[in-house]
This record gives structure tokens, C-alpha cells and sequence, in this order.
């Protein structure tokens, strides 16, 4: 068996389906023992970050090269008939990714130390189950195998909000639950006419991503597929105006899951776009380019204007998180290189200042549970040491130099800016100064101000644990962005050019293979 | 020159250190901490500059420390030491030394007093990194770093209400500066794929075609650019219509008040258009658009001042006012003058804050000068040294600010008589309300409580000799500047190779020129000072004689300060609040989940319909099961 | 050849009745008991198409395990006769109209066009067992499992204590 | 070849499955219905090995010994079920049962 020889040893099979393994003994725990599951939870994935540091770091050091290299698990063959198969590969654009993920795991582990108080052993579950998923679509490159997993994750993360959510739990869970399904359906579809298309041109049937690169299609056909899965990730983003799911999602989510739906599963969208939506259809109108760049521009100011009038600190995170999210999807869709490059950088950027924000705000909830700006005020005097994380987070997050927001929003504006959309970089900007505003409000609202409250207790050491990796990160981006940019820089040229070459070749009025020379690396 | 690093390291260090002390409870090693960083940078620094300065020909020295991005997106963290962030440092480390020195006195009693420290280092790197950036990047994120550190500053006691709306604005309001920082560099590195000003500057210079063509709006590239850094500056510098954070930026303690929002930070934005003089030189449209702004910030400040009862406000206003005159320098193309100003207004305006805050100390926090007076006796080296500098603000020579507020005027007058005629009654304005402010604190009756007055005391050395060791240097440092009736102009003679000349303009006038203009200046002067004498000699009463002579509604227009808070609030913060609150509650909530609602709905509907099958009944079910299956052999069967 | 004939017969009729006896009788026990009697006579029905073997197993699993399991359950619960009327509700009156229905349908309809050629074999056990171990292993061991879960499934549900 | 042919076991079948339909869509007590899916399933075995007897083929043999073993799974369950369905409710008339309403 292929597949579990790939699983003793390192491999991205290991990485991907490390979680689920772990979550087999988990099957037959006690669940009364929460402290011990906990623990294990920790360890668990404290060990596949590990895992996957150690395994990214082999794959860049193994050749001495400059970049991250393209590289593949053996491929298993699973329906072979309709060219379908088990095909996991990792660049430049899913590494930055996969430490996002499998570092944020064990800071939300920590994040829900304590506000988790139920069925501790089934929220095991769903996290470990959660991962493979996310890893899973940030690593396949056969498309159905995508698809797969980009449902896999939808059930684990229904459950942590419709479980150990707020109030309105089940609204917002199934709020989540359909949208995200109305959009990822059209995507199936999507992905079954292009397999359909190539078994028509090449005369074998193939979800491989790397050979539907070589295919093209013609240009009303290519707009079609491209809506199909531009509404999923749009909607994943999520993109002005399917965004209204986010708000209700964040809001109601536990800690740990409103974490890593603001750090990890939001970027799923992104980076669909980046590696599906942009390369495979380059023919797509030049209005539906510009109408998405317009609904990024939409999204940074409008959800920076509505973060502002927020009286519940989550939402108005909920909210930045929207219109930093519009920043990348400019990034995307400018297509130059720096603006990707940024776009990727912003990607990780987000998930860091968001998470810790998210962290925090749980934080406060639980020692005043309320997380409501009327009810807060004058943090500093308690909890100094929360209220700096929260202020340093929110820096980072409203883009202050010296922090990673600044160094992606600087990337993608001014890739923006080079790209020709100069207008569109000028509203971008002014996004810039609505981020003060809003995320200022919020810390004058909660960390300044009179504290009359009751005695609290600063923050405890599990929780130090968790918001000080996220701070010297967001640190470091800030310093010495370059380190952080360099190893994607050659995958995101490579995928840029591979674009070129099939926005430039003649447009075709049948599905066409054409000599496109896709790395022999690549391959 | 390895030096620039550690001048600007260790700042950041001390931030870190005593950021870390704040949670202990160690004021000895905070102290120990914030004066052996700043005073290790100072030490650094003067010798660096000394070497420097005193070399024969001073080339500009750049020191490249890393790569903060790699292509395609070079950019490189590097310092620039050249004639210009030369003087800037001196300032910097000189002006930030002694009020960390006098920090220690004055916060002694601050629970805060790590955290005060921590801050305060912190803007001592930013404010460095600022000014010895070589590049846009470098100054960018100082001067955002700057703002961070006036933020926090400003909010410093944060348990009362004012300083965390203070900060609020100060920061956004900066923010709205920075936007066009920002775009400046997109534009910049969109334009010369580099941010480094050498580098822009270089290529602007040499090709004329970026000179003449027409970029965006009927301006030309480089005017673009001015235009951008200069609304940049506003923010920072606090010119119209951006000057309205630092006035409220008062809320924050004294010292923080000399430093950042007199002596350095205030001045980031004459500093950026000093290092950029060469596109401002190439935009003489912009030019006048600065010449304009800053003779208009400069009376408008100078003319609320005279209304004001709370002795920091009225210097802050008093700053704006000098800002404008900076600024106005650089307007009529003098800007080693500019910087001149800057250099001495460090001095004087640092020396007046800390006079006032040594002030404030003393009175227990009071700042209304109403209820001061008669602290003449009470604090006599305070009095003298706050007498030094209003002298000198005022422009009596041979203090500080007479050289330079003169080399402005006189640069101003060949530049447009109706524009020095307006100078000049500022320069007046200025005398009148700073004496108008001296006489109400130091002269007259004591008019506090009784427990104040009890209370009243000198305030430790730690706090005096910064003081004394400023009026000095207000006293003095203007003979470095251009000397009347001589040649002898050693600061632009240092300058002179950070300013492009495009073409010699005629700075000399004749002596009987230069003696008009100096008599017309000391004039201005001494009637200020007469006018607040006579006014004010029986103390706050002068207020209802001056209502009278300049009639009741321009006095409530003065005391309103021109109503412009109330204008912005009106005109940008209601209704952008009103529209933020429409886009949540009409479009987000109403529209767009209201349509989500409405198909939902539709759905449950149709489910509604089909729901009465599921009776509960086992039985019913099973009905329905077998009728499937005869269906299904029906259809199969027949 | 007149024998089988007769004793299909015989054993048909006995198998219809007591299925009517099954589900016309008020007392589950004697519905069950007369379940028995019709299971049997199916048994003896499968001996005359020459499948000893299900013959047998009918005998030995439905009768002897199936039928006694339903016994035990009825005894357990207690469960008394019913007293209603069973066409007292509607859709009970439906279901039987439904049910007759098919059955007059299908003989109508479908029942007298079937044609197949007869040719009733003798298979030999060895054939059964052979394709039971060697074709259908696979099925054979999962029908173990499925035995073991539904052994352990009914243990669970049926000793769930009741909450509260 | 055998005078009883293959449509009378059809028949038989028939009838016994419309019986076996009729009680489980009459009665109420639930083990009585349970009795009657069981003579379903028996109707349906026996259509099962006659059909396949008389077409030579063993397969539908080897499919009713599946399905003993099935319908011993499944009465195993469901008897569990009306067990702990009693226990809950008291009862196990299905008039009484109506908690799969929505």
C-alpha cells in the first residue's frame, strides 16, 4: 500500500493525515478526563507543526536552492478511469500556508484552554479532522482531491459554532453551512466540466492541475467556470457582498474557532484564487477582473466604515478582517508579482494580528463575559499585559511600519500601483486610515478609559503561550520582511508566467491543448 | 559608520528594557536604563556629528544595514548622515537627553514611570530612524513609528477621559497625513523602482522631460510628489487643515508635550521637505501652495493663542505658529532658514514647556493661568529661564529666535510684501500672548487655593538644569545662524550642500534694508510686549479690555478657536458616522442578509407545504413506503 | 409427482392461513406462535424446490431463534391484546385497500405473463458451501461482522438506562 | 418438469407478502408489525429460490442464506429497539409513538 508507506515517513501524506491518525485515540478516550485531552490536543499539534517546520525545512534545504521548490507525494491512482487521483504537492505559494495553519493550531488549542468547557474530546475531533482538511486543499493539486477536502472541512467547523457557540449558534452555524455549500457546489460543477472538457481534447479524462494548465478553452467557457469558482472562493473570502455570513460566524464562534476561520479557512478563498482562479481561466473578461477588483475596493472601505460603528468588539474584528481581506484580493487581481507577493505575505499577516485579536477578545470575554463595548473600559489598569498584546496586535493589524501588516499592505498597494490600477491604489489607501479608525475606537473603548470593575487576574501563562509566538512573529515580518517573501517569490513568478503564456496565446474556440512548457520541474 | 546604528539602537534597547521594567516595580533601574540609552546616543552622536562636521569637504555618508526586501520590491533599511539629519540629530538626542533628564523628575510620582520610559525611548528610535533614513521607507516608518509613540504619549493617563480621545484624533488625524506619504512612495517606487532620496532625486534632477510633461491633475511628477510629502507634513507638522490634533495633544504629560510635540516630531514634516528641497524647488506652483497654508496656520494659531486660559494650550497653538513660520521659510525657497528656525524653536520651545511644566508641578497639576500669578517669587529659576525663552520666541535680540524669525521675514519680504506684513503682525501676535501668558503666571496676585499656595516649590535639579541648560541654549545658539549685517552664516554654510539651488536669488539686501527690516521686527516685538503689559498688568481682567477693543464676536471667534472642531465634526466625522451606520444597519443587515432571509424563507415555505406528510405516525410512513415500492415495480414492470 | 403436488398445496394453504392468523389475531403470542406453523410450512415448501439447506435454516434460525427472540420480547414487555379494531382509523383502512390492491394488481397484471423454462437442479451442499467460502467470502465474513455489531448494538440500545 | 411450477410459489409469495403488507399496515401493536415485515421478507426469500431454482442457479440460494443472517441482525436490533422503546415510553403501540413528527 502507497498510502501508508507514505504515512511512515515524512511526507506531505504524513502532514495532511497526521491530525486524523492523532484522532483515533481520541475515539476510545475518557472524555471525562478534559485535562489529559487537552494536553494530548497540545501535543498532538505542537508535534505536526513540528512535523511540518521539519519537513518544509528539509524540502528548502535539500538542493542548497534560493527558493521553495515545487514538490510532489508519489501519485496514487484512485479512479483511474476518470483520471482522478490521490495528488498532494507543495510550492512557494501553499508552504507560507501550511506553517500558517499547523502553527495557529496549537496557539488555539491554547486559546480554548479554558473557554471550552464541554465535550472537550469531540472539539478534539473536529479540530485534528479540521486540519487534514485544511492542509489537505491547501496541498492537492488533483482537483476533485480539492474538492474533497475543501469539504471536509465545512462539517468540523459547523460543528464548533453550532456546538460550543454563543446564543445564536445555530443561526450563524447554518448561515455558515449554506453559504459556504451554494458556493462550493457551482465549484463541483466547475470542476467536473473542466475534467470533462480535457478528456474531450486530450482523449483521457484528468483533474490533474498541472495538465488542465495545459488545456485552454475558449473564452465564453472559460467566464462560466471561472464564475463557478470564483463564487466559492469569493464567498470563502469573503468578498463584498457575500461577506454577511463572516460577522454571524465570528461573533458566535468559540475562541479556538473564530481563530482559525479568521487565520486559516478565510485564506482557502485566497488562495484558491491564486492557484485555481487566476491561472486556469486568464481569458476572463477584463470587466470581471475590474468588477472584483472594484468589490475588493468596496470591501476595504465599506467593512472599515461598518468595523467602525460596532458596539461588539468581535464584530468589529469581523468586520477588519473583511476589509483586510479585500486588500488581498486586489493584490490578487492586479497580477504583478510584488502585489501577489504581498497578497501571499498579507495572507499569513492576517491570520496572525486577526488570531491574536481573536485570542484576545476571548480572553476579555471570559473575565468579564461580555464582549461588548458598553460593558468595557479602562483594561490597561487590570490587565496591562492584555491590554499591550491588544494594542500591539491592533498596530499590526491597522498596518504601523515595523509590523507585518504594513509590509503586505505596502506590497500589494504599491504592486497595485505598478499594475496600472492607480485610482484603485489611492481608495485602497484610504482603507489605511479607516483601519485606524476603527481598530483606535476599539482600543479607546476597551483598553483606555476608567476601569471600575473587579479585581482580575493579568494574563495566565497558557495564554502568554499562545499571544507571545504571534507577537514576535508579527514583529519579525515587520523587520525582516524579506526572509519571510524570498522562498514563495519563485513559485508566485512561475505561476505569473504560466498565466502570461495562456492569456497570450491566441484564444481558441474549442477546448485545445497547447505546448505550454509547465516546468519539467514542475511536473 | 557603525555609530549611526548603535545612535539608533539603543533607544529601541532601552524601550525594550524598561518596557520589560514596567512590570517590575524599579524606578532606579528604569531611570538608570532611559538615561543611560539616550545619553549613550547623545555621547554617540556628538562625536559622530563632531567628526563628521569637522572634516574638510563632508561628503554624505550612507550606511546600508540590511535588505529589507529583495526584488522585485528592493528595498534596503539604510541611514543617511549629511549636513542636514546631521543638525537633526544633534537636535534630537541634545533636546531628547535633557527631557529624559527632566522626565525623571517630573514623573517621579507616576505610577506609569516605566511604562512613561518605555514609551519614551521608544520615540527617541523612532524619531532617529526618522531622520536618518536614506531612504523614504526608513522616514516612512519612523514617522508612523513617531506617531505610535505621540499616541501612546498623548493617552499616557489614560484613566481620564480626555488623553484617549486626544490620542484617538492625534493618531487618525496623522493617519490622514500619512496616506500621502504613502502614496508618495508607491508613486515613487512605481516611478524610479527606489525610495532611496538620492536616488529620486538623481533622476528627477537630470531628466527635464520628468520636469516638463504633465503627470496627473496638470501637475508634473515631481509636484505630484511635493504635493504628496507636503500633505504629509501638515499632519505631522500640524499645518491647516491638519493642525487640529496638536493643540488636544496637550493632554498628555509636559515633558512629552517639549519633546515630541514642540521640539522633534512637530518638525519631521519641515525636515521631509528640506531632504525633498528639490522637488519643491521644481514646483513653484506647490511652492506657493506652502507659502499660503503656512502664513495662514501661522496667524490663525498665533491669533487663537491670545484667547487661551490653559498655559499648555496656548503654547501649543504658539507651536503651530512657528511651525507655520518654518514652513513659510521653506515656501519662499529658504530652507536652510527653515531648518535654522526649527533648530532654535528646539530650544526655546522645549526650555517654555518644561518651564511650564516645572509650572504645573508646582501648582499640582493646575494649567488654567487664571488661576496662577505671582509664581515669581516661588520659582525663581523657573521665572528666569521662562523669561529667557519667551524672549526669545518673542524675537528680542540677541536670543535665539530672533535670528532666525528675522532671516524668515527678510527672505519673506523680497517673496511678497503682503505676505511679510502678515508674518510680521504675527511676530507681534506671538510677543503679545506669550507675555500675556508670562505676566498671568509669574506676575500679580497668587490667585490658586490656599493649599496650593502652601504647596508651592522650586522643582528638584533633575528639572532645572535641563532648564537652565536650554535658556542657554536659547540665548546662544543664534549666533551660529546668519548674523545681520555680516556674511558670517555658518549654519547654511553646513547646509549648503543638502540645498539644490536652481538658481541664486538675491538674499542680500543693503544695510538700510536689513536695519528697516530688523527695527520693523523688534518693533512688532516690543508692542506685544507693551501691549501685554499694559493689559494685563492687573491680572486675568486684561481679557474683558481686549474683548473690547477687538470687539465681542471675533474675541468669541478667537476664544472658539475659529470653531474648526466643530466644523470638522460637523462637516466629516456626523456624517461619515451617519453613512458608516447606514452601510450596517440598511445594507448589511437590511439588503444583503434581508434578501439571504428572504430565499430562505421562500424555501421554508415550500417545506412548510410538503411538511404535513410527517404525521409522527409510524404507520403513515409506512404507507407511503409501500405505495413507493408498488410505484417503483409499476414502472418498472409495466 | 402427484405427492409434491399435494404437498404443496397443502403446505401453501397452511402458510396462508396461519399468516392470516398472524396478523388477524388480537394476542401477540398466539400471532407469533402461528408464525411458527407458517415459517414452517415455507420450510417444507423449499424441500419440494429441492434447497434443503434454507429449508433447514429456516427451521433452525427463523423458527427456532428469530421467532423464540420475539417470544422472549413479548413475554418481557408483557404485551396484552390488542383491543381496538384494526380498521378503526383511516389510514389503517388505507393501508388495506393498498395492500390488496397490489396483490390483485400484480396477478393480474404481471403474474400471467411470467414464462421460464423449469428446470429444477439438485444442488449438492458442497456447491453452496463452495460458493459461499470461496466466491463470497468477503460477503460471508462481513455478514459476521454485521451479526457482531447488531449483537453489540442491541445490547447497547436495549440496557440504555433511561435519564432523568 | 415439476407440475407445480414456478408462478404457484410466485403466487404463495405474493400473497403472503400482500398478508404480511396488510397486518404491518393495520396493526398497532409494534412486535405484531414486526411479525408481519418478517413474513414480507420470508415471501420474498422464497420467490427468491424458487425463481433462482428454476432458472439453475445457485445464486439465489447463496442470496437468502445472506439474508437470514441479515434478518437476524435486523429483528436482534429491532426487538432491542422496541425494548428500549418501551422502557421510555410504556408502551409500544404506534399510535402512541409520534416522536419522528417534525
Amino acid at each position: 500500500m502507497k498510502f501508508l508507506e507514505l504515512l511512515t515517513n515524512p511526507s506531505l501524506t504524513l502532514i495532511v493525515f497526521f491530525p486524523t491518525l492523532a484522532a483515533i485515540p481520541l475515539l476510545v478516550a475518557n472524555k471525562r478526563n478534559e485535562k489529559r485531552i487537552k494536553w494530548y490536543l497540545l501535543v498532538v499539534f505542537t508535534a505536526e507543526f513540528l512535523l511540518s517546520a521539519y519537513l518544509v525545512t528539509l524540502l528548502y534545504l535539500k538542493d542548497g536552492i534560493k527558493y521553495f521548490p515545487l514538490v510532489a507525494d508519489p501519485t496514487i491512482p484512485w479512479l483511474p478511469r476518470y483520471g482522478i487521483a490521490y495528488r498532494l504537492a507543495i510550492d512557494g505559494i501553499s508552504m507560507p500556508l501550511i506553517l500558517l495553519t499547523t502553527f495557529i493550531m496549537p496557539i488555539v488549542i491554547l486559546g480554548s484552554w479554558s473557554s471550552i468547557k464541554k465535550h472537550w474530546k469531540l472539539y478534539g475531533i473536529s479540530l485534528l479532522i479540521l486540519t487534514t482538511g485544511i492542509l489537505g486543499a491547501f496541498l492537492a493539486y488533483d482537483l476533485i482531491l480539492f474538492y474533497i477536502f475543501w469539504e471536509v472541512m465545512l462539517v468540523p467547523m459547523y460543528l464548533i459554532i453550532g456546538v460550543w457557540g454563543g446564543e445564536r449558534r445555530i443561526y450563524a452555524a447554518v448561515k455558515f453551512f449554506l453559504y459556504t455549500l451554494a458556493g462550493s457546489l457551482p465549484m463541483l460543477l466547475a470542476i467536473l466540466w473542466l475534467g470533462w472538457r480535457f478528456s474531450k481534447a486530450a482523449g483521457y479524462w484528468s483533474f490533474h492541475y498541472l495538465e488542465l494548465l495545459t488545456m485552454l478553452l475558449p473564452p465564453q467557457e472559460q467566464l462560466w467556470l471561472f464564475i463557478g469558482f470564483a463564487l466559492a472562493f469569493a464567498i470563502k473570502v469573503p468578498l463584498f457582498p457575500l461577506h454577511t455570513w463572516l460577522p454571524d460566524a465570528h461573533v458566535e464562534a468559540p475562541t479556538g474557532g473564530s481563530v482559525i476561520l479568521a487565520a486559516v479557512l478565510l485564506k482557502l478563498g485566497t488562495y484558491g484564487f491564486m492557484r485555481f482562479g487566476v491561472p486556469l481561466f486568464p481569458h476572463v473578461k477584463e470587466e470581471v477582473i475590474d468588477l472584483i477588483l472594484v468589490l475588493s475596493l468596496i470591501g476595504i472601505i465599506y467593512a472599515a466604515l461598518v468595523a467602525w460603528v460596532q458596539e461588539d468588539m468581535k464584530k468589529l474584528i469581523a468586520y477588519s478582517s473583511v476589509a483586510h481581506l479585500g486588500f488581498v484580493t486586489l493584490g490578487i487581481f492586479s497580477m504583478t508579482e510584488i502585489s501577489w507577493s504581498g497578497a501571499l505575505l498579507q495572507m499569513v499577516n492576517h491570520g496572525l494580528s486577526t488570531g491574536a485579536l481573536f485570542l484576545l477578545v476571548g480572553m476579555i470575554y471570559e473575565r468579564f463575559h461580555t464582549k461588548k463595548f458598553k460593558e468595557l473600559g479602562g483594561l490597561a489598569q487590570p490587565l496591562p499585559l492584555l491590554a499591550f498584546f491588544l494594542v500591539f496586535s491592533a498596530m499590526a493589524s491597522a498596518g504601523l511600519p515595523g509590523l507585518n501588516g504594513f509590509v503586505g499592505e505596502l506590497m500589494i498597494l504599491t504592486g497595485t500601483y505598478i499594475g496600472g490600477y492607480k485610482i484603485y491604489t489611492v481608495i485602497g489607501a484610504i482603507g489605511v486610515i479607516l483601519a485606524a479608525l476603527y481598530l483606535l475606537r476599539m482600543l479607546k473603548e476597551t483598553v483606555w478609559g476608567e476601569y471600575t470593575g473587579a479585581v482580575k487576574k493579568d494574563l495566565h501563562s497558557y495564554e502568554k503561550m499562545a499571544l507571545f509566538p504571534l507577537a514576535v512573529l508579527m514583529l519579525l515580518i515587520g523587520i525582516i520582511p524579506s526572509v519571510f517573501i524570498k522562498p514563495s517569490q519563485e513559485s508566485i513568478l512561475q505561476t505569473l508566467k504560466i498565466y502570461s503564456v495562456r492569456k497570450n496565446y491566441p484564444k481558441v474556440t474549442k477546448p485545445l491543448i497547447i505546448p505550454i512548457d509547465i516546468d519539467k520541474e514542475k511536473k | 559608520m557603525t555609530s549611526l546604528i548603535a545612535i539608533v539602537l539603543l533607544p529601541f534597547l532601552g524601550a525594550v528594557v524598561n518596557g520589560i521594567l514596567s512590570f517590575s516595580n524599579s524606578k532606579r533601574a528604569v531611570t538608570f536604563t532611559a538615561l543611560a540609552t539616550t545619553g549613550g546616543s547623545l555621547v554617540i552622536a556628538l562625536y559622530t556629528i563632531w567628526r563628521y562636521l569637522t572634516e574638510l569637504s563632508p561628503q554624505p555618508i550612507e550606511y546600508v544595514l540590511y535588505k529589507w526586501l529583495e526584488k522585485p520590491l528592493e528595498i534596503q533599511i539604510s541611514f543617511l548622515l549629511d549636513p542636514l539629519s546631521a543638525i537633526m540629530l544633534f537636535v534630537v538626542t541634545f533636546v531628547g537627553f535633557f527631557i529624559h533628564l527632566y522626565s525623571t523628575g517630573y514623573m517621579s510620582d507616576d505610577e506609569g514611570y516605566g511604562r512613561y520610559f518605555a514609551y519614551l525611548n521608544l520615540f527617541m528610535g523612532m524619531m532617529l530612524l526618522l531622520i536618518l533614513g536614506s531612504n523614504l521607507l526608513v522616514t516612512f516608518i519612523g514617522w508612523e513609528g513617531v506617531g505610535l509613540c505621540s499616541y501612546l504619549l498623548i493617552g499616557f493617563y489614560y484613566k481620564q477621559d480626555e488623553p484617549p480621545r486626544a490620542s484617538m484624533k492625534a493618531f487618525v488625524v496623522n493617519r490622514i497625513g500619512d496616506f500621502a506619504f504613502l502614496i508618495a512612495i508607491f508613486i515613487s517606487f512605481a516611478h524610479f523602482a527606489t525610495l532611496e532620496y538620492r536616488e529620486i532625486l538623481n533622476a528627477i534632477a537630470t531628466n527635464q522631460q520628468l520636469q516638463d510633461t504633465v503627470y496627473i491633475f496638470g501637475l508634473t511628477l515631481p509636484a505630484l510628489l511635493a504635493l504628496l510629502l507636503f500633505i504629509a507634513a501638515t499632519g505631522k507638522s500640524a499645518q491647516l487643515p491638519l493642525y487640529v490634533w496638536l493643540p488636544d495633544a496637550m493632554a498628555g504629560p509636559t515633558p512629552v508635550s517639549a519633546l515630541i510635540h514642540a521640539a522633534t516630531m512637530v518638525t519631521a514634516g519641515v525636515y521631509l521637505l528640506t531632504r525633498t528641497n528639490l522637488l519643491f524647488q521644481l514646483s513653484p506652483n506647490i511652492l506657493k501652495l506652502v507659502t499660503l497654508i503656512s502664513v495662514a496656520t501661522a496667524f490663525m494659531a498665533a491669533s487663537i493663542a491670545i484667547a487661551q486660559r490653559d498655559i499648555k494650550k496656548v503654547l501649543a497653538y504658539s507651536t503651530v505658529s512657528q511651525l507655520g513660520y518654518m514652513f513659510l521659510a521653506a515656501g519662499v525657497g529658504a530652507f536652510v532658514v527653515s531648518i535654522f528656525h526649527l533648530f532654535t524653536h528646539a530650544f526655546f520651545k522645549a526650555l517654555l514647556f518644561l518651564g511650564s511644566g516645572s509650572v504645573i508641578h508646582a501648582m499640582e497639576g493646575e494649567q488654567d493661568i487664571y488661576k496662577m500669578g505671582g509664581l515669581k517669587q516661588h520659582l525663581p529659576h523657573t521665572y528666569i529661564t521662562f523669561l529667557i525663552g519667551t524672549l526669545a520666541i518673542a524675537g528680542f535680540p540677541p536670543l535665539a529666535g530672533f535670528f532666525s524669525k528675522d532671516a524668515i521675514l527678510a527672505y519673506t519680504y523680497d517673496h511678497s510684501k503682503a505676505i511679510y506684513f502678515i508674518g510680521l503682525i504675527t511676530a507681534g501676535l506671538t510677543s503679545f500672548y506669550m507675555f500675556r501668558m508670562f505676566i498671568l503666571t509669574f506676575h500679580g496676585e497668587f490667585r490658586g487655593t490656599e493649599e496650593q499656595r502652601k504647596h508651592l516649590h522650586e522643582s528638584p535639579p533633575s528639572m532645572t538644569l535641563p532648564l537652565w541648560i536650554l535658556a542657554i541654549g536659547s540665548a546662544f545658539v543664534g549666533f551660529i545662524g546668519k548674523i545681520p549685517f555680516t556674511h558670517y552664516d555658518l549654519f547654511g554654510k553646513i547646509l549648503s550642500p543638502v540645498i539644490v539651488k536652481l538658481e541664486e536669488k538675491a538674499v542680500h539686501h543693503d544695510v538700510l534694508h536689513e536695519v528697516l527690516l530688523i527695527t520693523l521686527s523688534v518693533v512688532a516685538a516690543l508692542l506685544g510686549l507693551v501691549a501685554a503689559k499694559v493689559l494685563y498688568s492687573q491680572g486675568p481682567t486684561g481679557d474683558e479690555r481686549l474683548k473690547s477693543i477687538i470687539t465681542a464676536p471675533l474675541y468669541t471667534l478667537l476664544k472658539g478657536k475659529y470653531f474648526v472642531d466643530e466644523l470638522y465634526t460637523f462637516v466629516i466625522v456626523t456624517p461619515l458616522r451617519t453613512t458608516a451606520n447606514i452601510l450596517w444597519r440598511f445594507v448589511d443587515q437590511l439588503i444583503i442578509d434581508g434578501t439571504l432571509h428572504l430565499a430562505a424563507g421562500i424555501v421554508q415555505l415550500i417545506s412548510a407545504l410538503g411538511s404535513f406528510t410527517t404525521t409522527g405516525n409510524l404507520r403513515n410512513y409506512m404507507l407511503y413506503f409501500v405505495i413507493g415500492i408498488i410505484l417503483l415495480i409499476a414502472y418498472t414492470v409495466g | 409427482m402427484m405427492l409434491e403436488t399435494v404437498i404443496f398445496y397443502l403446505f401453501a394453504s397452511l402458510a396462508v392461513i396461519f399468516a392470516l392468523v398472524v396478523i388477524l389475531h388480537p394476542d401477540p403470542v398466539k400471532a407469533t406462535l402461528s408464525m411458527v406453523i407458517t415459517l414452517f410450512s415455507l420450510a417444507v415448501i423449499y424441500l419440494t424446490i429441492k434447497a434443503p439447506l434454507i429449508a433447514a435454516l429456516q427451521i433452525l434460525l427463523y423458527t427456532g431463534a428469530i421467532l423464540v427472540l420475539f417470544l422472549f420480547v413479548i413475554m418481557l414487555l408483557n404485551i396484552q391484546r390488542e383491543i381496538s379494531l384494526p380498521f378503526s382509523k383511516p389510514v389503517q383502512l388505507w393501508g388495506s385497500i393498498v395492500s390488496v390492491g397490489f396483490l390483485i394488481g400484480i396477478i393480474t397484471n404481471f403474474a400471467i405473463k411470467i414464462k421460464i423454462e423449469e428446470s429444477v437442479k439438485n444442488y449438492s451442499l458442497v456447491l453452496i458451501a463452495e460458493s459461499l467460502f470461496k466466491e463470497n467470502a468477503l460477503s460471508f465474513i462481513a455478514t459476521g461482522f454485521l451479526l457482531l455489531a447488531a449483537v453489540v448494538g442491541a445490547t447497547i440500545i436495549a440496557t440504555k438506562v433511561k435519564r432523568g | 418438469m415439476s407440475v407445480v411450477g414456478f408462478s404457484h410459489y410466485f403466487f404463495l409469495g405474493l400473497i403472503l407478502f400482500s398478508i404480511g403488507a396488510l397486518g404491518a399496515l393495520t396493526r398497532r401493536n409494534g412486535i405484531t408489525i414486526f411479525l408481519s415485515i418478517e413474513l414480507m421478507l420470508n415471501s420474498v426469500n422464497l420467490i427468491l429460490v424458487s425463481y433462482a431454482s428454476t432458472n439453475g442457479n445457485l445464486a439465489g440460494q447463496i442470496l437468502v442464506f445472506f439474508m437470514f443472517a441479515i434478518a437476524a441482525a435486523e429483528a436482534a436490533v429491532g426487538l432491542a429497539f422496541f425494548i428500549a422503546i418501551y422502557k421510555h415510553r410504556r408502551t409500544i403501540n404506534i399510535d402512541r409513538l409520534t416522536f419522528l413528527r417534525w
